[in-house]
């Protein structure tokens, strides 16, 4: 298990075959990637934290996902600070032997960190700046863990 | 008793941290004291529906008890991944 | 849309990166990789498969993922021939606006390459080969689109 | 008619591909006359619950028309991904 809070952009490319390259003895490799959409209207993303929670708070997440699904190992990379369009915001990988578990943990990470991580984002347009707010449907995804 | 206030919350606040000495047994009766302060406090805890709040690190409820916390934080709902 | 059929090995990591590049605009990414175990019992793996009818199953495939599923775009590779453990054996990715559509195009994509697409696997070990027989699972996974 | 065998079909019958030349009617019909044909098909062709069917690389059904079909592929179900 490997938990990355850090403000420095991250190499997608690079963390996903090292992970990979790590667990040859898996079979089923899943990573989701979060980007800062580039739709022409945002200018940046900032994204603030909970520094000490933040940490806390996505171990006792991959704690879980670990006693759940049978995985090899669980990587999790979340940025802070200012970000740029196109720029990754976070990664997730599952390493598992069979893929449906390679999956969902994925997919359990992200509901989980989604609403249970202290990250605030914030999206700084020519116009202003605004809070993103949370989606009742973030939250309803929960329920189906 | 150190309080924090993160995104919209740190804004309408004014500040991210700050020390207060406190009677408060849960997390309502602190808000009460914060908001009967300042206009600025009102403000930003006018809707507690929209805020969650966090104990020692630990995300907790506004009826939970402050017996032995050290640090409280209040901010939205997380929009992370 | 990218549809890869090949014998060589592929550079996961590269073929990551050069996937998230072109979908800036999208938002959210899934990838799966699919590695040959290095579980020891194995000393390599032999993939057969069936010119023509591959690209064409494979095709339709991603278009049936494309319209059902709010995507920006999608990339299959696969590979034939002979392949060593720890080796990647194929790879799919999603690139959607929200994570539900990329996470379940990614999926929807695995259950049917691995039943629908035709590919047939063979472990040969220190003493002998087998082909690997399909699973009652892996069809039955099916269903649920 | 070109008829291609793949896996452990393609291996049984000991040939990847092969012309024929056939009156059958569907795909059914085209396997009672391999399997008449020598042991090796009929010991390919056994248990055909464990086998799928290909028309013109599209995949079917052994009640399938083989009118206008120029290549009929047999093989055990897949295994790719």
């Amino acid at each position: 298990m490997r938990i990355v809070v850090q403000e420095a952009p991250f190499d997608l490319g690079a963390e996903t075959s090292r992970f990979a390259e790590g667990h040859k003895d898996q079979g089923a490799i899943v990573t989701f990637t979060g980007l800062v959409r580039e739709d022409g209207g945002m200018a940046r993303m900032e994204i603030e934290h909970y520094p000490g929670m933040t940490e806390r708070a996505i171990t006792k997440i991959a704690e879980e996902a670990v006693t759940r699904w049978s995985l090899g190992d669980t990587l999790v990379i979340h940025r802070f600070g200012p970000m740029q369009p196109g720029e990754a915001i976070m990664m997730v990988a599952t390493a598992a032997p069979h893929r449906k578990d390679a999956f969902e943990a994925a997919e359990f990470l992200m509901d989980y960190l989604k609403s249970r991580a202290p990250f605030w984002k914030k999206e700084i347009g020519p116009d202003g700046s605004d809070w993103v707010a949370a989606k009742d449907e973030d939250e309803d995804a929960l329920d189906r863990w | 008793m150190d309080i924090l206030y993160f995104a919209w919350v740190r804004e309408r606040i004014g500040l991210p941290k700050e020390k207060v000495e406190t009677g408060a047994r849960n997390v309502t009766e602190l808000v009460e004291e914060l908001k009967a302060r300042e206009p600025r406090y009102a403000a930003a805890f006018e809707d507690i529906s929209a805020l969650r709040v966090a104990l020692d690190q630990e995300l907790s409820d506004f009826d939970a008890s402050l017996e032995g916390v050290r640090e409280v934080a209040f901010f939205p709902p997380m929009t992370g991944g």
